[in-house]
């Protein structure tokens, strides 16, 4: 399976320079690719059928616990299967779609990556495998919602996918950090017996927030589902594709790769009820607003989402096989729907319902597909849809306390749904035909085969329910809740409460379709803002911005002297602590024994640095200066330190000099400081001064002993060769110091005859 | 005299401190200087004092006997001096053409670099 | 003055300095001497050697005599409060005439107490000298003349 | 205490005291060319006191340091004439 | 501010100096002295002469361009971290040679690196001193 | 074998000497460049080698024992940094050689860059404290010179900054060497693991110990100590901007990791840890804060080498051996990422014009390769994977939820998010965005009209940095056993000691 | 005796040295500080130094002592002249009880 995700990278790099050469017929190039593996993940169908794992694995970083792990059970094949075939209807409806767009090489890269990285996702038994794949395919949809790049709206529906499902990738990556150091593992299928193990952790709530956070962030639930919709900027085969079939569903397939790991208490079953349920009404309700085709879809998307989290969070066996047949229902239709919205778009130049009519009788095949692909959607018997629809209605009424408010709430939501299918799937093609900013005619074989074929399985399906779907029911159910599952799929189950519900529910749509076209003004209701999470982001990122501005502005604001009191400050305050702490243990008995050439000494230090500070005078600071060192000088050779006063005379008169040169350039000292600032600084200055003072007294109130000291005695004439140990240790000893002291003083030199002789103004 | 030392150590940092907080850049590389003073100062004190008795082998003798200055520290802060005198020279150098660059020789002028673009008009 | 003797005095010098007397510290000097002197070549323009080491002498007698009795008088000034000075800028009209001499005049002029050399006009031709005593101006410049200038005349040619 | 060493820390004091009387000059002034005199001067001093102090010490090895004193002292002043020259002329 | 007194007295001082600074590099191993101070002396003496007698005057006087000094400089005190090498010690190991000549007497590759550090403590100073003295001039 | 690793000093040394000597000729400047860097790159990988086979190596410089004479040491953290130093060396000489005027290479650029890189290598492998005084003075000096060269207004503007703080820091680096030595009486960095433990005046070791860690952080830049990165980085030519960005701070950063565990690893310090703990999460943020307000490309990416920086030391404080061997891991990571994003502005820069985001735009549209070369090492820096910068990540936030520093790892990854944010606004902006000046511009012109061979050593640094931007990721085990020797290796001083001290202790 | 000899020297000079400390506080302006007070410690130094060589008895030293009083009294004479040149120049002010200034004659006769 390695191998297969490193060819279709590799297909997907190749994809530009293929473009170049077929240019109009690439479509049918593309979609070989997602074929071929749909048909070899199909031709895998009757191992898996028969109960079959097929599991790989090879060393990645053996040293962290990732490896290259697969593992193909009923629940990585299902979403597989689902991701090619989806894959090769969008591949070829693209191939005629992107024509009018310039970078369609680059198009069929990142839905290659994408394609790949989502397969890796479902097929990775490893945690951390499965989160490189999952952050390579928000990569991928960044990519591709932003492909209208120069549209800032695009750019700006690409970053906030990309930080919403990054920030909850984030928050997934804590989770399976945790959950390893719970279980010792990455690997999935080593969870399987620790389940008590882990449910039992302290960490476990910690695992359960942060895998959800990810799971929901990434399928667009509530309150994170605001930039699904935003994310129809994306070209229409990316919204079909990515942002209905495929990605938003990752987060649901971990909910349900999870559920028997870490699943099954209240706490897990609970906020995924709570969530999906919230998420299926709230979403479903914003549809109402949606004039724009896509976006009508993309509320009912968050919807669907919304019920099948909400259907995992019940999680009775009943559930789970809604769960099954809805996931699959829904990827038919909407892929299906998607594309057709896809070519309205293309065919007329618009998006708008309001503006679409009358379509069936230039777009008849293109009709009769949305009708097909509609009546799934809205549940209407034969159709996959309606088994989904019924099954899930039924599942819910098998809750306790719960299941009344559920089902008002699906019922509700499923009414807003069947109205989006009647504003997308009949309104364009029925009643007037309005004039659309491109004259409409039938859309390209290739972008009729995808939505057919696609609209036609879910006809299949609903009439052959057992054929196709009820064998890989049982092996997903099995990976989801590890109870074999024997529920026979019916299409007709008789005149009950859930069919009468699914009346109410058409009804009710349409009543609702009604409302919004008749009544005037309905559109104008809007929520208040405080209600809706995509102004909480967009309050976020201005909040953080503004905070950032001024928080920046505030630290970095350009005055070195607030930079220097910070680095003062720090070390002051950071000193003082151990020098305080040990106050106590000072034993400290330093030399007071002065004698009057020292005082004086000490004397003539201290008022030249008065002199200094307070000079008003350069000149008069220099020859303060210069009675500064050679004071320190003097101080050096009575110490012992002849060399030592020697450098410091030379050193302190080439100063004078140089500071000769360069002073009579620089301008009189101004009184630029306020005299709060001043006294500010000198106490901050005293500070420093007493923490040196203290400093040096308590370091030198002990006998030090030193090898060194004794070693450079004993060794210097001997070994040197000389008896100025000083210069023997500079030359010899410690020789590389005096050679890198060397290498400064050279660099020095270049350094100011570059400042002096490559300036700006001098340039030719 | 170490007491006496400490204090000049400190009484060095102080003003250091104190001049390199200035606004004027002249008073700025005057602190510099003083806080090299006073580093090295500090490093000859605390690397404790022998007084008068410099770390010279004596002529016909193969080795120095205690009492003797450690000539380490001695070494250490030659080092730091001839390093310290070419960094001050560049730094000298530098304010210079900084100020004549700039046209000013107040710090609190010099915040171009730092600044938010919206600010800089 | 001849380059070779001035390298034979230069390795002296450096027998001074390192306090050795042999004929390898000689040598040494004179190639120490021999490389300083090339090193710095172009700035030595020819002047005459001079010979009169009696002289020398004398000199060197005369100007200490001088230096102690001035000394001695500005110390006397400085420890008594009362001030006996007369201070004046004195222009001195000069017979020496190379850049040595003036110099060497001017700086020995300077090294007697009371007296400060300020300045030599462009032409050479005058010394303006600032001196503590000075009763007189022309008395001044002549014993100066008299002294010390004539002496050193006799001495540098 | 024999007579040398008596007149070794006599001297001492009394070049310690010259030299805080020197340094007065130096902080009253008032021109710059008295600080610069008094430099100067302090730097003969210290030549003295370096030269006093051997024989205190009993180290041969600080004449050295005089040498250099006495050169670079000088060096220092005329750098300073120097600016006063160019300060001047500007 | 051309002051003939000085200038010839500069003269005089220059080669003293400079003789000084030599006595200091070659005693610096025994006495107090040493590459660094002899070559900070060097360059005070040059200084003085490049004070009294103008920049073109001080310029001429040292006869190479002050980075060739500094090259010349590191130049050397590298060379004499290369003898250790040859003779397959350590890297900077001294390598001494008893020259058996008086006063000269033993000669190593630190005393080379003491002249090294000489050479490029004069050619550093000068470079410095000299940009900044020619820095108006242009 | 040991022997080799004074090369790296040496060799730069001596290339520098010789284009000092024939300092009018740039193109041997130019190609010794190339050349010395390349072998340097050898060496290095070379000393990488024989510590990986042959364990610890040590030089006693001069033949003097230690702890008398000085050491140079290449434990593997040593040889893995003066690899990294190399690299970033050769590319930046080769990048160099695409975007350098001819008046800096006239003005020394390229001697100073191999002093440079022989201050940068002298303190990864010295082995003694005062001797890593001089090499990090080497370092700024070069770094000083380097910033300043070409003498603009905004160079000298930002270098009085630089130039300040980083003096005060050095001083601040004297007195602690100095007391250190006044305490311990010794400076050689295994002999004073082995001597502090055993010392007396524990407090005094605390001040010498917060001493230390103010210097470096100064040169690491961590907060409240970075000021003058952002206010100069962006002002040199963008070659030198990345060669700073990619290594200066990072020597900060090793010379802390040194010291904390090799040096100063007893408990009296271990509040040092705490300090620095809460020190990083603020360099993280402030750090990060300050490049998502920026429209400066290069202010953008300064700012995010604070935050990064604060990545590092929130791994090195919470010094565990994964967190170590995480921290070192990221240093590398992001010496390869960031060095790679200033090249990439620099080209950008020559494409468009600006550095300013707000004035350019439309490169996606027609240089897609570009784009290409320009996601991997900023998805990379925003940690996502399969990139280097995702494991970099993965093992700081690993090792600090395993030492439970919940808080600080979620700071971390709140950062991460805002890396991704600021990385994706210069994509929006450059990238995607069209020109705001309209199609092409005058300046693609100009970029035209360069010679292919100054473009090709402009992009072949990118796609050799970005190259191994995708190898870290994606083959990231040999790398991780590296930097988890290394940990180990410095969490256990014994063998350090060992190598330097030898049987005598 | 020797050793009187060398103390008493040393006293002599440093006598000398404290005069012109003295000096150098009490004159009334810079001209009259500086022609009365670097001389008189360039012989109070000459004479310290002569202690100091009497003392050691050592040739080197003797040879150092020279050399240091050969170069103060070369240089220390150079140094009052500029020092006192700018001065003038640089208009520092002459004592009001200062007699004749020839110098400021002759330069404003120039100046016309
Ligand atoms: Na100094
Ligand atoms: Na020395």
């Amino acid at each position: 399976m390695l191998i297969l995700l490193a060819i279709g990278y590799c297909a997907s790099a190749l994809a530009p320079l293929l473009y170049k050469r077929f240019r109009e017929n690439f479509g049918w190039i593309a979609v070989i690719f997602p074929l071929f593996m749909f048909f070899g993940f199909l031709a895998r169908y009757p191992q898996i059928a028969a109960g079959q794992v097929i599991r790989e694995s090879g060393p990645w970083l053996p040293s962290l616990g990732v490896n290259f792990s697969f593992l193909l059970d009923g629940l990585s094949l299902t979403f597989s299967l689902i991701i090619t075939l989806i894959g090769a209807a969008v591949f070829l409806f693209a191939g005629a779609y992107m024509k009018a767009y310039a970078q369609t090489g680059r198009f069929y890269v990142y839905i290659g990556i994408f394609m790949t990285s989502m397969l890796g996702l479902v097929l990775s038994d490893n945690m951390l495998l499965m989160f490189v794949f999952w952050e390579l395919t928000s990569i991928s949809s960044f990519l591709l919602i932003g492909f209208n790049h120069h549209k800032e709206s695009s750019r700006k529906a690409a970053l906030q996918a990309l930080l919403v499902t990054g920030g909850g990738g984030l928050a997934l990556l804590s989770g399976i950090i945790l959950l390893y150091n719970v279980t010792g593992s990455f690997e999935i299928s080593s969870f399987y017996d620790k389940s008590e193990a882990i449910i039992a952790h302290e960490l476990y709530p910690a695992i359960v927030v942060l895998v959800l956070v990810g799971a929901f962030t990434k399928s667009a639930q509530f309150p994170f589902h605001f930039w699904l919709p935003n994310a129809m900027e994306a070209p229409t085969p990316v919204s079909a594709y990515l942002h209905s079939a495929t990605m938003v569903k990752a987060g649901i397939y971990l909910i349900a790769r999870m559920n028997h790991e870490i699943g099954g208490t209240p706490l897990w079953q609970d906020t995924i009820l709570i969530t999906g349920a919230v998420t299926m009404l709230f979403s479903a309700m914003l549809a109402f607003k949606q004039t724009d085709l896509k976006r009508l879809l993309a509320y009912s998307t968050l919807s669907v989402l919304g019920t099948l989290v909400m259907l995992l969070g019940i999680g009775s066996k009943l559930a789970i096989k809604a769960f099954f047949i809805y996931l699959i229902a829904h990827s038919l239709y909407k892929g299906a729907l998607f594309l057709i919205a896809g070519t309205l778009d293309h065919e007329t130049g618009t998006r708008d319902v309001r503006k679409l009519g009358g379509l069936y009788r230039l777009m008849p095949v293109t009709t009769l597909t949305a009708v097909l692909a509609s009546f799934s959607m809205m549940g209407v018997i034969p159709l996959i849809g309606f088994i989904g629809k019924e099954t899930v209605y039924k599942s819910i009424l098998e809750v306790e306390y719960w299941g009344t408010f559920l089902i008002v709430g699906a019922v509700l939501a499923h009414a807003f749904v069947v109205m989006v299918t009647l504003f997308v799937g009949f309104k364009p093609f029925w009643g007037k035909m309005p004039v659309t900013p491109r004259p409409p005619h039938e859309a390209a074989l290739k972008m009729l085969i995808g939505p057919g074929v696609l609209a036609v399985l879910g006809l299949l399906f609903g009439l052959f329910p057992n054929f196709f779907i009820a064998t890989m029911l049982e092996q997903s159910a099995q990976s989801i809740l590890s109870e074999t599952l024997s529920l026979k799929v019916s299409i007709w189950e008789g005149f009950n409460l859930v069919l009468l519900l699914s009346f109410v529910t058409l009804l009710l749509g349409a009543v609702l379709y009604l409302v919004r076209e008749k009544v005037p003004g309905v559109l104008q209701i809007s929520l208040p803002a405080i209600a809706r999470p995509s102004v909480w982001y967009e309050m976020t990122i201005k909040g953080m911005l503004s905070f950032a501005r001024m928080e920046t502005r505030l630290v970095q604001n350009g005055y070195l002297r607030n930079y220097i009191i910070f680095f003062v400050v720090t070390t002051v305050f950071l000193v003082s602590f151990p020098l305080f702490r040990s106050a106590g243990q000072i034993t400290m008995v330093p030399d007071f024994s002065i004698t009057f050439y020292e005082g004086a000494l000490a004397f003539i230090i201290l008022v030249s640095t008065l002199l200094l500070v307070t000079s008003k005078s350069r000149l008069k600071s220099i020859v303060a200066l210069g009675v500064l060192g050679f004071s320190i000088g003097i101080i050096f050779v009575i110490y012992g330190a002849p060399d030592l006063g020697l450098t410091t005379f030379a050193i302190e008169t080439l100063n004078v000099v140089l500071f000769v040169l360069v002073l009579y350039k620089l301008p009189g000292f101004l009184k630029l400081s306020g005299s709060l600032n001043r006294v500010r600084d000198a106490v901050i200055a005293l500070c420093v001064g007493c923490t040196m003072t203290l400093t040096v007294l308590f370091a030198s109130s002990f006998e030090l002993s030193s090898a060194l000291k004794r070693f450079f005695a004993e060794a210097s004439f001997p070994d040197g060769k000389g008896r100025n140990v000083v210069n023997v240790i500079l030359v010899d000893f410690r020789a590389i110091d005096t050679l890198g002291e060397i290498t400064v003083l050279t660099v020095a030199a270049l350094g100011v005859f570059a400042l002096l002789k490559l300036r700006p103004d001098r340039r030719k | 005299m170490t007491f006496l030392l400490a204090v000049i150590v400190g009484a060095l940092y102080a003003a250091g401190t104190y001049l390199v907080l200035r606004r004027s850049i002249v008073k700025v590389i005057f602190g510099l200087i003083f806080l090299g003073h006073a580093a090295n100062l500090m490093i000859f004190t605390v690397g404790r004092l022998t007084k008068g008795v410099p770390a010279f082998v004596p002529e016909g003798a193969e080795m120095l006997t205690e009492p003797f200055a450690d000539p380490l520290p001695q070494a250490l802060i030659l080092t730091s001096i001839v390093i310290g005198f070419g960094v001050q020279a560049f730094a000298l150098v530098l304010f210079k053409r900084a100020y004549l660059t700039l046209g000013t020789e107040d710090l609190d002028k010099m915040r171009s670099t730092d600044q938010l673009p919206e600010e800089r008009l | 003055m001849n380059p070779f003797l001035f390298n034979i005095l230069l390795a002296i010098a450096w027998m001074l300095l390192v306090g050795d007397f042999t004929a390898g510290t000689f040598v040494l000097g004179m190639v120490v001497g021999y490389l300083i002197l090339w090193f710095s070549r172009s700035a030595w323009k020819e002047t005459k050697y001079f010979s009169k080491i009696p002289l020398v002498i004398k000199f060197v007698l005369y100007f200490l005599k001088e230096l102690l009795i001035a000394n001695l008088r500005v110390a006397f000034d400085i420890i008594t409060p009362k001030d006996y000075m007369e201070p004046g800028v004195i222009a001195f009209p000069l017979d020496v005439k190379t850049d040595v001499e003036i110099t060497l005049f001017a700086n020995l002029v300077t090294l007697t107490p009371g007296t400060l050399s300020l300045d030599v006009s462009p032409d050479r031709k005058t010394l303006y000298v600032h001196a503590l005593y000075v009763k007189d101006a022309v008395r001044f410049c002549d014993e100066l003349k008299e002294g010390l200038e004539k002496r050193l005349i006799e001495v540098m040619r | 205490m024999t007579f040398i060493e008596w007149s070794v820390d006599i001297s001492v004091i009394i070049i310690g005291l010259s030299i805080l009387v020197i340094f007065l000059r130096l902080v009253i002034g008032p021109s710059i060319e008295d600080r610069i005199v008094s430099l100067d001067l302090l730097s003969a001093n210290a030549i003295a006191f370096i030269a006093v102090y051997s024989i205190q010490k009993k180290t041969t090895t600080f004449l050295d340091v005089g040498i250099i004193v006495a050169l670079l002292a000088f060096l220092g002043t005329v750098a300073f004439a120097y600016y006063l020259g160019r300060r001047g002329r500007e | 501010m051309y002051s003939m007194i000085l200038a010839t007295a500069s003269r005089y001082l220059l080669l003293l100096l400079l003789m000084f600074s030599v006595f200091l590099l070659f005693r610096g191993h025994n006495e107090p002295g040493g590459g660094f101070v002899g070559g900070l002396v060097a360059a005070a003496a040059y200084a003085l002469y490049f004070i009294a007698n103008g920049i073109e005057a001080a310029r001429t006087i040292v006869r190479f361009e002050p980075i060739t000094i500094i090259a010349a400089g590191l130049c050397t005190a590298i060379a004499s971290t290369l003898p250790s090498l040859v003779v397959g010690e350590v890297f900077m190991k001294a390598v001494w040679i008893d020259t058996g000549i008086p006063f000269v007497g033993k000669v190593g590759t630190p005393l080379l690196f003491d002249l090294g550090v000489y050479f490029l403590v004069l050619g550093i100073t000068l470079c410095i001193i000299f940009s900044l003295a020619e820095e108006d001039r242009l | 074998m040991s022997k080799i690793i004074m090369l790296p000093i040496l060799l730069p040394l001596c290339t520098a000497l010789i284009m000092i000597f024939f300092r009018r000729s740039v193109a041997l400047h130019r190609i010794l460049n190339v050349v010395a860097t390349a072998s340097m790159l050898g060496v290095s990988l070379v000393i990488l080698g024989s510590v990986l086979s042959e364990g610890i190596l040590s030089l006693q410089v001069g033949g003097w024992e230690a702890p008398f004479g000085i050491t140079l040491v290449a434990d593997t953290l040593s040889a893995i940094m003066v690899v990294a130093a190399a690299l970033i060396g050769f590319t930046t000489a080769l990048y160099s050689l695409g975007t350098i005027d001819e008046e800096r290479e006239h003005y020394f650029y390229y001697p100073l860059l191999q002093l440079l890189l022989m201050g940068i290598n002298g303190a990864f492998l010295t082995g003694d404290i005062f001797n890593l005084y001089v090499w990090f003075e080497v370092m700024l000096i070069s770094s000083f010179v380097l910033l300043v060269l070409g003498g603009r207004p905004q160079q000298l503007e930002g270098a009085i900054k630089y130039v300040t703080l980083n003096l005060l820091s050095s001083s601040v680096f004297l007195a602690a060497s100095g007391i250190l030595y006044g305490t311990a009486g010794t400076l050689n960095m295994a002999d004073l693991a082995l001597r502090i433990p055993l010392l007396d005046h524990r407090e005094l070791l605390s001040v010498v110990a917060v001493l230390f860690m103010i210097t470096f952080g100064v040169k690491a830049a961590i907060f409240p100590l970075f000021f003058w990165l952002p206010a100069s980085y962006h002002t040199p030519p963008i070659a030198v901007s990345a060669i700073f960005a990619g290594l200066l701070t990072k020597v900060g950063v090793y010379a802390i990791m040194r010291f904390f565990t090799t040096i100063f690893s007893y408990d009296g310090v271990s509040f040092i840890h705490q300090v620095l703990l809460v020190l990083s999460s603020f360099t993280m943020v402030v750090g990060v804060l300050g490049a998502v307000v920026q429209y400066d490309m290069r202010k953008l990416l300064s700012f995010h080498i604070i935050s990064q920086i604060g990545y590092m030391i929130f791994a090195l404080a919470v010094q565990s051996p994964l967190a170590i061997a995480g921290a070192l891991f990221y240093i590398i990571h992001n010496i390869v990422a960031k060095t790679n994003l200033f090249y990439l502005s620099g080209l950008i820069h020559r494409l468009k014009g600006s550095w300013d985001l707000r004035e350019i735009g439309g490169i996606y549209r027609f240089y897609p390769m570009l784009g290409l070369l320009f996601l991997v090492p900023a998805l990379g820096l925003a940690g996502i994977p399969p990139l280097s910068g995702f494991w970099a990540k993965f093992v700081v936030i690993k090792a600090g939820i395993d030492s439970e520093h919940h808080l600080l790892v979620g700071v971390a990854l709140g950062v991460s998010m805002l890396t991704l944010f600021s990385m994706v606004k210069i994509w929006n902006e450059a990238f995607w965005k069209d020109d705001p000046r309209g199609e092409g511009g005058v300046e693609d012109e100009g970029y035209l009209r360069t010679p292919t061979m100054k473009k090709a050593a402009t992009i072949v640094p990118i796609i050799m940095l970005g190259f191994l931007t995708v190898v870290f990721g994606l083959w990231f085990e040999p790398f991780f056993k590296l930097v988890d020797r290394a940990a180990y290796e410095l969490l256990d001083a014994r063998n350090y000691i060992n190598a330097v001290i030898g049987g005598r202790s | 005796m020797i050793e009187i000899l060398s103390g008493v020297f040393l006293l002599l000079g440093t006598l000398f040295i404290l005069v012109s400390a003295i000096g150098i506080l009490k004159m009334p302006d810079l001209y009259t500080r500086m022609s009365a007070t670097t001389k008189a410690s360039t012989l109070g130094i000459g004479l310290v130094l002569i202690g100091t060589t009497v003392y050691w008895q050592d040739i080197g030293i003797a040879f150092r002592a020279v050399a240091i009083i050969i170069f103060l009294f070369l240089t220390a004479p150079v140094a009052a002249h500029i020092i006192g040149r700018a001065a003038y120049f640089g208009k520092v002010p002459l004592w009001e009880k200062t007699k004749i200034d020839q110098f400021k004659e002759r330069m404003e006769k120039a100046d016309k």
